[in-house]
């Protein structure tokens, strides 16, 4: 079972970003489950959310306290809460930001990662560029594919299409592609 | 409907609370009563005046007019010469105005002429005689009612034609006689014989030549009453009977351009409007007291005033001479007699008529044994019975007012009575109602609807014909009338009682049939009885 | 169909294969979704022969659905929490008055405090007022529950309340089969009522009934909620036929044939407990979980049979009945009344106003309750300095204020940030 | 022949159209069995039959009978009615009888509106033309029904709900409800201290409330008036959307009064001035029924004992003078003085 925790901030899509995950794994025909951190979530206020993906039915309830991956959506979180609470050695950071992970003095915990499982991605200037919207959570999508290899990018383009039909999704779609290639060339880089 | 399949208890059939009989919470309970409308009461001559206006009211007039003459044969008469004293007894008149009751009367008693309605003869003779004395309205009411009864009345009038009083002390603008002769000829009809110029100078003579088993005597007063004023040999002073005797004759009384009438009662009024009529420039009615107290009907006395005629108030006659009289000036002392002044005034007058009241003529009762004479009328008990067996009397002869109305009540009365002691029984007159006085209605539920006016002929053709002076009602006039009736004391249908339980206890039985209370429910509220219009149900203790 | 789907919209398009004619809707946290999704298919006309009404109180909303399941409509409404309260009377006359009303309850705890997230106090408070209750562990048995609810409900004349756990299930996006409109047409007659508000056949409904007979309305109220311990099994066992799937039941048992110690518990829960019992089974111990579907009504016989082999029975349950501790608890101890050498029974709170519960936190207590045995209920997870401080805190001084506000003062000055 | 004073035709036929004696009497042996009022006939419904266990000369259930007998007719008999809480609904429906002859539901004491609601949503989804009713007393409508009631107003749903206002909560013992009128004794506004009944300024008129929701219909009634509450109701059921009917139904056991004024008492409220009887159509008054024989409040207070203390020693309390204040502004507002147009 592979659990991801996704953190942002209200209406920057945190909880559709882990919803499209799971409808990613599911076009797989995998399990999967995805839920946000329940509350009367306002714009703005800190918003965690949460996905599991597995071969198998998943029973477990829990929030997400050892996650496999951590998505920040937004690093001004990074002062305000612990987002790497129960994150595993073996796991995957994706960070939304136009900064270095030493600008934003992550490298310590960059560097308890295997290499090449912590990433940054300008998800939010490719929203911008692409939706016309700050909504990283396509972009954070297609660079989750890219990082964990753990859903296609195919699955990634159809959960977009399924959530937001039309004009929105292609947008949306081409800015998880643009994330997408980014990372992967990235990743690629690192393990070349 | 078929019964549901449901739940126990929650669920319920409907109606079902038929089987509470809530009867039993009841302490009073309401009944339905007839109480005694104030009209009937008022009316002297007995009639059910609520009974056929309601008849009146429906459209039904052929019903409503035999309803009227179970007890009054004369309606057309009495549709114009009686003071109706029902009228000012109507409760409706606490509301309103009184309903009209006389005009219905007579449009129905109109109607019937129109109609040629005949009276149903009985449907038995008894084979027995009765003499009547005199065909006015005590004698024909009489005989008619003695002929309902399957008994033989023969009428001897003493004068040439049927009426008594009504044809020769009432002028023909208040009773056209073309009305008179077709009521009296449907009696006739019926099988009531009336022999004119017929005077019965001696009672038991007459009776034993004509094998009568009783008599009615019902001679009117027609005998007028003098008082002694010194006049001058030219002067010309009649008396009133004389002169509206003499207006049926083929010869008018000669009165003069200005005429005076002494008296105060309807009879004065009655000779001065017809002096206006005859000609006379003036007709002065001179009274020792006041309006106020004047005896005369005040509409008769509007009537006159419009037409012309002038009082003298306060005012004797103390000398008449030939084309003038000399009137004292009276002043009313503290217990409202006049009393003379000494102040004296001379007055122009071709004529003086007396109108000082009537007597009758009381001579053929000579030698009948046990009767008892007072005060010129004949003495009668309660049963109309004079100190003689057998011999009944009524009318103008009998201690009472003398109007029509009384006369005809009279005659009914008698009749009753004959009927009675011809078959040897005693009549007990049913048991009367509580009165339906005003505070037994609910005025609420009756419609504002002042009284209809009878129209009047134009002044100008009153001061100069004999025409009738008050009209008729038309149909719609009457039928607005007789609706106005607020059935006092008696249920009219209207559904009130039916429709205000809470209880659903009151039973309607159709129409004419009225109500019943279904006693199993009648949790006795008295809601009923307190919004009857007409104070037709009582509320009576519950026996404990 | 195969859908990665939130429970919510999940539930909603399998209540409108129920066909209801009747929706009344008013928006309360977290069963919102749901009548939402609903009016969607309303709107969209993809449910046919539907009144949706928006209603200005929960009150209202249940007093519509009784109305038109008075007068023959398949009625339907979800609330939750303060909802469930405010209707609560309206919940006790829908039953005696024996009607079929399918009714989703988004379980929420019930303020003050005021609190947006799951537990089961709300259905707790209604336990009594004669609806049966089932509890769904996945947004899978909600859909399949919502089914046979209705087909359960109709064929009993009363209420049934399908219980959801907020959040945990309403707001989560998982793998959910639903069923298409043949499946649920052939498991689900149209409504044919007992009795019906009809100019027809006219009756009073609702009447007023004394001493004299209140008793029997109340045995038979009683009597005829326990046919559904027949009846469920039965439709859950039809539904499983028709969908090819189990769900359902008056209850399920996981790895319970040889265990030591029973947990029972209800709702989403047991999901997390079977993944608790799976780690522990492979350390060795034997231990099974009972999954309580119908807690009304209460099947008394069954749990006794599973239960009596057990060694110790741990009730895990979210809800506490203040004075008393664990209604679950003392339901399951009801039921092991008078059982000879019967198990011992630990009552566990957990998860009350949306604390989550873990496996770590299940997996201690599971351990505890065989090893050192506690007395009462138990408070998973209780932050005993929070409590403790304020307990002594109001031994000295009386009239202290609201303990939630103390408390939640002192969690603030102990920990400026909240737990992730 | 020279016509003094006398009808006109038009005038006459106005006249005897309205026959004197059946202008306000419950029926007219007079006129059609068609143009009589429901409760004249004899095959009225009885919706509410005998058997109840209402006070002698309740005026509840005699405003039942007549509002749902006239709904029966307008509706050929085709009409549910749901019944709130309260004394109408005690007195019918105790096990095992009812006095109902309609199929009828009770809910609750605040809910009979949504109910209704449903009951109407359940007919139009079913495609049935059967129309509902919902009745209550003044408590289970202006107080605890309230909710249901504006919401039920404001969804404009088909529903005609009739108040039965007796002015308190009877079935429980005669307290204060937001329709007792001031200075009234309940058992909650005791006729004792310096100022005794119920307080002056407060309390709701709710038939302008529901004039506020603009809803198709509104109306006051009396069961003082049944011809004016029969053409109320069968307008009523002319009209499809929301609508509402609140009539005056005095009540001899809370307002200690005979049984038997059951009907004078809902006159002088109306006649007084102090109950204002007027319909409106869509959020405006289209009509007010006149007095007919205007009388002073006081005569309408003194035969009722919850107003007694008005009266102590053989002296007007100045309440008294308030009260007939009260009634004047509503002469003035609603136009109640002068000539009916309508009969």
């Amino acid at each position: 079972m592979f659990q991801i925790r996704i953190h942002g901030r209200g209406g920057q899509g945190v909880v559709t970003g882990a919803e499209m995950l799971s409808v990613a794994a599911f076009v797989e025909g995998r399990h999967a489950q995805a839920f946000p951190s329940f509350g009367s979530e306002r714009t703005g206020a800190p918003v965690v959310a949460f996905c599991r993906i597995a071969d198998r039915e998943i029973r477990l309830r829990e929030p997400v306290q050892d996650p496999d991956c951590v998505i920040l959506q937004d690093p001004t979180l990074l002062k305000v809460i612990d987002v790497f609470s129960g994150l595993k050695e073996s796991g995957y950071l994706l960070v939304n930001t136009n900064k270095s992970f030493d600008e934003l003095h992550l490298r310590g915990v960059v560097e308890k990662l295997p290499p090449g499982h912590a990433v940054i991605v300008p998800a939010t200037d490719l929203a911008l560029k692409h939706v016309k919207r700050p909504a990283p959570n396509a972009a954070l999508l297609g660079a989750f594919a890219a990082l964990t290899g753990l859903v296609h990018f195919e699955s990634v383009k159809r959960a977009i299409a399924e959530t937001f039909p039309g004009k929105v999704g292609e947008a949306n779609i081409a800015a998880a592609q643009e994330a997408y290639d980014l990372v992967f060339s990235h990743e690629r880089a690192a393990t070349v | 409907m078929k019964t549901m399949d449901h739940d126990f208890a929650i669920t319920l059939d409907v109606g079902t609370s038929l089987a509470n009989h809530t009867g039993s919470w009841r302490t009073f309970r309401p009944t339905y009563v007839h109480r005694l409308p104030p009209c009937n009461d008022a009316c002297p001559a007995g009639e059910d005046i609520q009974g056929w206006l309601s008849f009146a009211e429906a459209g039904d007039y052929e019903a409503a007019w035999r309803a009227l003459t179970k007890n009054n044969p004369l309606p057309a008469v009495m549709g114009r010469v009686c003071y109706h004293p029902c009228e000012n007894a109507c409760n409706r008149a606490q509301i309103d105005s009184a309903v009209g009751i006389n005009s219905v009367e007579r449009f129905l008693g109109d109607m019937a002429i129109a109609k040629g309605w005949r009276f149903t003869p009985p449907a038995h003779k008894s084979g027995r005689k009765v003499l009547v004395v005199g065909a006015g309205p005590a004698g024909l009411s009489a005989a008619y009612h003695l002929a309902l009864f399957g008994h033989a009345p023969t009428i001897h009038e003493a004068g040439p034609a049927p009426g008594g009083m009504m044809r020769f002390g009432i002028p023909k603008y208040r009773l056209p006689r073309d009305i008179l002769d077709a009521e009296v000829a449907r009696l006739a009809d019926l099988g009531v014989r009336i022999e004119y110029n017929s005077k019965v100078a001696d009672l038991q003579t007459t009776m034993k030549e004509g094998g009568f088993d009783a008599a009615f005597l019902a001679v009117g007063a027609h005998i007028a009453k003098r008082a002694y004023i010194p006049a001058g040999e030219a002067a010309k002073v009649l008396d009133a009977v004389q002169v509206l005797r003499s207006m049926e004759g083929e010869d008018k009384p000669l009165l003069g351009r200005r005429v005076v009438v002494y008296g105060g009662g309807n009879t004065a009024l009655d000779v001065a409007r017809t002096a206006k009529r005859l000609g006379a420039e003036e007709a002065i009615i001179v009274y020792r007291r006041t309006r106020e107290k004047m005896p005369a009907h005040d509409f008769e006395l509007e009537e006159a005033l419009e037409e012309g005629v002038m009082m003298k108030w306060l005012s004797t006659i103390k000398n008449v001479e030939a084309g003038a009289i000399t009137v004292e000036k009276m002043k009313l002392d503290e217990k409202g007699f006049p009393q003379p002044t000494g102040e004296f005034e001379t007055l122009e007058a071709d004529s003086v008529v007396l109108a000082l009241g009537q007597d009758v003529d009381l001579s053929l009762l000579n030698g009948v044994p046990g009767l008892e004479m007072m005060d010129g009328v004949v003495h009668v008990g309660p049963d109309m019975m004079t100190g003689a067996r057998g011999i009944f009397a009524g009318g103008d002869m009998a201690p009472s007012q003398r109007t029509v109305t009384v006369a005809i009540g009279h005659g009914k009365r008698a009749a009753r009575n004959i009927d009675a002691f011809l078959r040897g029984e005693t009549f007990a007159p049913p048991p009367r109602h509580e009165l339906a006085s005003f505070d037994r209605l609910n005025t609420w539920y009756y419609g504002e609807a002042p009284k209809t006016m009878r129209p009047m002929l134009e002044i100008a053709r009153r001061s100069a014909t004999f025409e009738e002076v008050v009209q008729g009602l038309d149909e719609s006039n009457a039928l607005y009338e007789a609706r106005r009736c607020l059935s006092c004391g008696n249920c009219f249908e209207c559904d009130n009682c039916y429709g205000v339980c809470p209880d659903n206890a009151v039973v309607k039985l159709g129409p004419g049939k009225g109500f019943e209370f279904n006693y199993d429910f009648c949790k006795g509220c008295g809601l009923c009885a307190s919004e009857c219009p007409c104070g037709a149900i009582a509320m009576v203790a519950e026996e404990i | 169909m195969l859908k990665q789907i939130e429970g919510s919209q999940a539930m909603a398009q399998a209540i409108a294969l129920c066909r209801p004619e009747v929706i009344c809707a008013y928006p309360i946290t977290p069963q919102t979704h749901i009548v939402e999704g609903v009016g969607a298919l309303v709107k969209t006309g993809d449910l046919e022969n539907c009144e949706f009404i928006n209603v200005e109180s929960e009150f209202a909303a249940l007093s519509v659905a009784i109305g038109a399941s008075a007068a023959g409509a398949r009625a339907y409404t979800a609330t939750a929490s303060q909802g469930l309260l405010f209707m609560a009377e309206a919940v006790y006359n829908a039953a005696g008055l024996g009607l079929p009303i399918v009714m989703t309850l988004g379980n929420r705890a019930i303020g003050a405090p005021i609190n947006i997230w799951n537990d089961h106090s709300d259905a707790m408070a209604m336990r009594d007022a004669g609806w049966i209750q089932l509890f769904a562990e996945t947004n899978q048995e909600a859909v399949d529950l919502h089914i046979l609810a209705f087909r359960l409900a109709e064929e009993l004349s009363m209420p049934v309340m399908v219980c959801v756990d907020g959040f945990i299930l309403t707001h989560a996006v998982e793998r959910v089969d639903i069923p298409d409109q043949a499946q649920v047409d052939a498991f689900l007659p149209p409504y044919d009522p007992v009795q019906v508000l009809d100019p027809e056949h006219p009756a009073s409904i609702g009447a007023m009934v004394g001493p004299e007979a209140f008793t029997e309305v109340r045995f038979l109220a009683h009597y005829k909620q326990q046919q559904a311990l027949r009846l469920i099994p039965a439709f859950s066992g039809e539904l499983a036929k028709a969908f090819g799937r189990a769900s359902g039941g008056v209850l399920r048992t996981y790895r319970t044939e040889d265990a030591e110690t029973v947990v029972v518990a209800m709702g989403s829960v047991c999901g997390t407990i079977k993944d608790v019992v799976d780690e522990m089974r492979d350390e060795g111990a034997k231990i099974g979980v009972v999954s309580l579907v119908s807690y009304r009504p209460f099947p008394v016989e069954e749990l006794r049979r599973i239960l009596a082999p057990a060694k110790n029975v741990v009730v895990v349950e979210k809800s506490i009945a203040v004075g008393v501790g664990g209604p679950l608890a003392d339901n399951i101890d009801g039921a092991l009344r008078n059982l000879d050498g019967r198990p011992k029974l630990h009552s566990a709170i957990a998860g009350l106003g949306g604390r989550p519960i873990t496996r770590a936190s299940l997996r201690r207590l599971f351990h505890t309750a065989v090893e050192n045995p506690w007395q009462g209920a138990h408070f998973l997870d209780l932050n005993e300095h929070a409590v403790g401080r304020e307990i002594h805190r109001v031994r000295k001084i009386r009239r202290s204020g609201s303990t939630a506000e103390n408390i939640l003062r002192q969690l603030a000055a102990a920990n400026p940030l909240p737990p992730g | 022949m020279t016509q003094a004073k006398t009808l006109q035709p038009e005038e006459a036929r106005q006249k005897l159209k309205f026959y004197q004696k059946g202008t306000f009497t419950v029926g007219n042996r007079l006129v059609s069995e068609e143009e009589r009022s429901v409760q004249a006939s004899e095959d009225r419904s009885n919706a509410l039959t005998s058997g109840h266990r209402a006070c002698q000369g309740c005026g509840e259930a005699l405003g039942a009978r007549y509002a749902i007998d006239a709904a029966m007719r307008a509706t050929d008999s085709d009409l549910i009615a749901v019944n709130a809480t309260g004394c109408l609904e005690v007195f019918t429906t105790p096990y095992p009888e009812t006095s109902w002859q309609l199929p009828w539901l009770h809910s609750l004491f605040g809910n009979a509106a949504a109910v209704a609601t449903g009951v109407a949503a359940a007919m139009r989804v079913k495609k049935k033309k059967t129309r509902v009713i919902a009745q209550g007393g003044d408590g289970g409508t202006t107080d605890i029904g309230f909710q249901c009631l504006s919401g039920m107003f404001e969804r404009n749903d088909d529903v005609l709900y009739i108040c039965y206002d007796n002015e308190g909560y009877m079935n429980t013992g005669v307290q204060r409800s937001s329709a007792t009128p001031p200075a009234a004794r309940t058992a909650t506004t005791p006729a004792v201290g310096p100022s005794p009944g119920n307080v002056f300024g407060t309390g709701k008129f709710l038939p302008k409330i529901a004039v506020a929701h603009n809803i198709p219909y509104v109306a006051t009634a009396t069961v003082a008036d049944l011809h004016d509450l029969e053409r109320k109701v069968v307008k009523a059921m002319s009209i499809h959307g929301a609508r509402y009917i609140q009539i005056n139904v005095p009540c001899p056991l809370g307002w200690g009064a005979a049984s038997c004024d059951t009907i004078k008492l809902a006159r002088l409220a109306v006649e007084s001035g102090l109950y204002p009887i007027f319909e409106a159509e869509h959020g405006r008054v289209t009509q007010a029924r006149k007095i007919r024989k205007q009388v002073p409040v006081r005569e309408y207070l003194i035969l009722q004992k919850r107003f007694a203390h008005l009266f102590r020693d053989g002296v007007d309390d100045p309440r008294v003078a308030r009260l007939q204040a009260i009634c004047d502004a509503h002469i003035a507002e609603y136009g109640l003085l002068g000539e009916d147009n309508e009969v």
